[in-house]
């Protein structure tokens, strides 16, 4: 094991593996930025290092000074968390050329599932369904349309590099198509430097599944069920479940053994996500492979019994799972609400600034992963994530009680948070029935 | 709920703005209302502590480490602080002179340390002129982002 | 919910007003009237430490609702308070007359409401003597352990 | 299902029923002394009435107030928590003879486990071992010596009302068998107005092991499993976990089966305790029946998935459990550490006064229930609970691991607590290797 490690990320994924990591008897180095200098969770780790002032591309996606603070450090390993370097296959590499462990896939595996075009070749190649579309990068307008006829409309233009939405079209026929083509690379070049775009049917309505998968170096790749993350606003997630209300058993079974297989192929290991979109008819599909820790990894912890953090910095270090898949069974229903800084009553507008008070709730089956106290000041330069609230309970419907009392329970004075909307959606009588789809906040918001 | 709107809007601007005008008319420090699920709450003036003259005279909070990468001034020293993560050296080798020392006079070209960070070593040019007063850190000691390397006095 | 509407609005700037009146006229400190999911709190003046020179003057903290059950002197005016868990009324029948009403004099021995907790109707004595100035219940109201049922200018 | 209930408690367990109640859409009334006016908790409730002043014997114990405020609160039922009038079978007839449902057993059957001769009794009747001792209530001191000479010294006098240690001793020949008669029989009347004394061998160095019973009225009576509660301090409860480390599986079901069988010959329903000692030999003997909730029964809570105090209220409204003694399957390993207002450098003094800031541990596996806030004032007048500190690992190293983790996390400031004590017990070997009865505490503090 370790003796000591950097943790490249800030907030509450880096108390998360500060937690983890003093659970292991592991030292921690913590980076933070001129605008974090005063987060309490600095305070629990062995050494806290300033990298740089407080906008995100001068500090925390800085390589060169994260590596430096890694040396002066003397750490084995770096956790990357979410965001920020945790997806840079160049990163990796430049962790790997100095020595240092990186607690993820390896470069190779991670840009291999990391541009959306080559993971739809290593799909197709694992016998896992993709949504019909190109078999590769479109080049053209007139290519375009060939494709679009032949898979029929209506279709999704995506970037390869993209995510969060951006550089995404739909277009419903041939004249659509030519504007959202011209948009669409636009868009992506700017984002992302990489205009390249590939085609998909649009599928209507679909429910957002993922699949959570833990591998180690020594060939053993795991599923701990899937995710259902359907309730998104604006193609961000807002709430989480696990399972995944309203899915077929043979639909679960043949999903989570699609995403091993999917990663077995892609020589992955170290924890991940694969995810998938259903339609409504049942099929699901392929979309990409998110290789990092997730956000909402809590609600698979809770069904699972496992701590994933924890489970991660282990097979990073070399260790081989003990556990066997027949082992992984889920019990339950975990939901997660992301609570955020940022006012439902104005358009989510983020909303940073001091907090005067806040009171975390408790009790059975409750879970409050954050990392702000009383007297914080969000500051307005990195996401607007608060912390998360993750209920435990023996069913779904009971943990969207626990969830309702919980929310209730959780006052954040001094700035706004997403804490009326999670309240809303809980209380809509789509989301007890399980009729969610990832259009159905922004459907209950236009209501 | 039907009490709550029987009692009409607690937000009302009106009803607070008479609040408060009523406790300044009584030089009151503190209003608490609460029923159901209403709640006002108005404090007035100074809510602690007291102090009665003479006032001791607080001195300014200055930082001279908050800068982004160049020096602040404190008074009248100013500050040559890190712009970067890594390893502090005070000269180009083991057998070297240092760049600088105390009571140097150095100017912005000047440079002041390396700074070693990747294996690159990075000569960090003073930037300002002046004396310089303190070296603050030990030679091959770790620095991070804004930490205080130099004090120089610009008068001297 | 009921005791809530039968009690009025709490924040009637009225009630505030002459609840702020009394704090002046009898130089309280603070007020906090607390009854089921209604609370009022009012304070006037410095509350915290004053550090010298010179001292000033603090008043004295008084407190009208928080003995154990006897009234307790505020200024002048003085409080029966509830001593127990129950139901208030000020008659001894539906059709009997008051108790004590609005100018009444009063001697210690003298019943001044009853409370029924359990079926069992208590006559409350007065405890004091003086002039009743106000009856803060209503009847078939609830009350609470501690809570001021009626005022009692002992002076009048 | 109750549409309103009465809480008779204070503190953390309020805080709990409340948690409950909200969950299960019932409406709560808190009562309160005039020391707990300012509790934060009292605004979860939907209401909440004064009771009377500090002195419990003047508020939480009064039954004619604590009654009266159910009435006038308009209640179905009142939930009296643990300690206070709980275990009081008076009270519970009070409650029926005023119709106000009483959560909890009938008052019959908390009549008959509440004595612990007829415990006893009942515990022979259902064939379930106990230690040996005498038949019934020993009425004089050569009663005593010839019953103490036929089960062997060294004995164990215990006052039949008692509990919390008072009334108790020890005698390893006739000569101390004397004295300690006379000494016990004295504190027995003076604590509990009984001076009924009974004998048992005494049983060396043995550990506490107690088994969560739960039945409905419908002649369903199922266990939650085991706690083992070894780790104690002068008779008061530390730490407690489940399941109870080095059980052999065949002395578990068959203390488990015990507890259910004398359960059911006492005619009771609802949650409650039956507590056994394990001898050295690994032999088990009932002790007693605890009626009521238990401060420790979220440990069983965290490894059974199951919300005791929901289904306390549920089957206090009639309803069918409608699990089965199969569908309860312990899942990991789950320990609690009570955080109370003490001083450990300074004798366990309590150690009342204002909390200046409060640091809750969050994160995996992690519970906290605790009714305090920053600027609570701990009041001089009931016991010293602070809260529970709950954690849920998979293993019993990684619970140790997580609890010492989250005291770490957990920061008290302005009194003393007895969060140094616990992470010394976590720290010690015996501890690790499970190798505790009831003296480890006193042995480990005396060096």
């Amino acid at each position: 094991m370790f003796k000591r490690i950097l943790i490249a990320n800030r907030g509450e994924i880096a108390l998360r593996v500060i937690r983890a990591c003093r659970e292991l008897g592991v030292e921690t180095v913590a980076i933070y930025s001129q605008a974090d200098r005063d987060a309490g969770y600095l305070q629990l780790a062995d050494e806290a290092i300033c990298v740089g002032p407080a906008r995100a591309a001068d500090s925390y996606l800085r390589i060169d000074r994260v590596i430096s603070a890694a040396e002066i450090g003397n750490v084995q390993a770096i956790h990357p968390g979410y965001g920020f370097l945790s997806e840079n296959a160049h990163f990796a590499e430049v962790c790997r050329s100095c020595d240092i462990g990186f607690i993820g896939p390896t470069p190779e595996a991670m840009a291999r599932v990391g541009d959306k075009n080559s993971a739809r070749a290593l799909a197709r190649e694992a016998g896992v369904p993709c949504v019909p579309g190109s078999d590769g990068l479109i080049t053209s307008e007139q290519e375009a349309v060939t494709v679009a006829r032949s898979i029929g409309f209506p279709v999704l233009l995506k970037a390869t590099a993209g995510g969060g939405g951006k550089g995404m079209r739909v277009a419903a026929n041939d004249l659509a198509l030519a504007s959202a083509w011209q948009q669409a690379s636009a868009e992506a070049q700017a984002a992302f430097g990489n205009a390249g775009i590939y085609i998909e049917r649009y599928v209507e309505r679909p429910r957002h599944v993922e699949v959570q998968i833990l591998g180690d170096t020594h060939g053993t790749m795991l599923h701990l069920w899937e995710r259902d993350c359907s309730t998104q606003r604006r193609h961000q997630k807002l709430i989480e479940e696990s399972p995944s209300p309203r899915l077929a058993p043979e639909t679960r079974t043949a999903m989570c053994a699609a995403a091993v297989r999917l990663a077995k192929t892609a020589g992955y290991h170290s924890a991940g996500t694969v995810e998938f979109i259903v339609d409504q008819q049942g099929n699901f599909y392929f979309i990409e492979i998110n290789a990092r820790i997730q956000v909402e990894h809590p609600v698979s912890e809770m069904v699972t019994g496992i701590d994933l953090v924890k489970a991660q910095i282990r097979v990073a270090a070399g260790e081989k799972l003990e556990m066997k898949q027949e082992d992984i069974v889920p019990r339950g229903h975990a939901i997660e609400c992301r609570i955020n800084a940022e006012d439902p009553a104005n358009g989510f507008r983020p909303c940073p600034g001091r907090i005067e008070r806040i009171t975390a709730p408790g009790g059975f089956g409750v879970r409050f992963d954050s990392h702000v106290a009383a007297g914080y000041v969000v500051p307005p330069h990195y996401d607007s994530l608060l912390g998360k609230l993750i209920v435990h309970q023996a069913t779904r419907r009971e943990a969207i009680e626990t969830m309702a009392r919980a929310l209730k329970e959780l006052r954040i004075e001094g700035i706004k948070t997403t804490v009326p909307l999670h309240l809303e959606v809980l209380a809509n009588s789509a989301f007890h029935d399980s009729q969610v789809d990832t259009t159905f906040v922004e459907r209950m918001l236009a209501g | 709920m039907s009490a709550a709107q029987s009692q009409g809007d607690i937000f009302d601007v009106k009803k607070v703005r008479r609040l408060i005008e009523l406790m300044k008319e009584h030089d009151l420090s503190e209003i608490d209302l609460k029923q159901a699920d209403q709640r006002v709450r108005i404090k007035r003036g100074q809510e602690a502590v007291v102090y009665a003259p003479p006032v001791a005279a607080v001195a300014p909070r200055t930082s001279v480490v908050a800068a982004e990468s160049a020096p602040v001034e404190s008074s009248r020293i100013l500050v040559i602080s890190s712009p970067m993560v890594g390893t502090f050296y005070r000269s180009s080798g083991p057998d070297s002179a240092p760049f600088v020392k105390v009571g140097d006079r150095i100017g912005p070209e000047k440079a002041v340390c390396i700074i070693e960070a990747m294996k690159v070593f990075n000569e960090i040019p003073a930037g300002i002129s002046g004396q310089v007063v303190a070296v603050l850190v030990e030679n091959g000691a770790a620095v991070e982002f804004g930490q205080p390397l130099i004090k120089v006095d610009p008068e001297a």
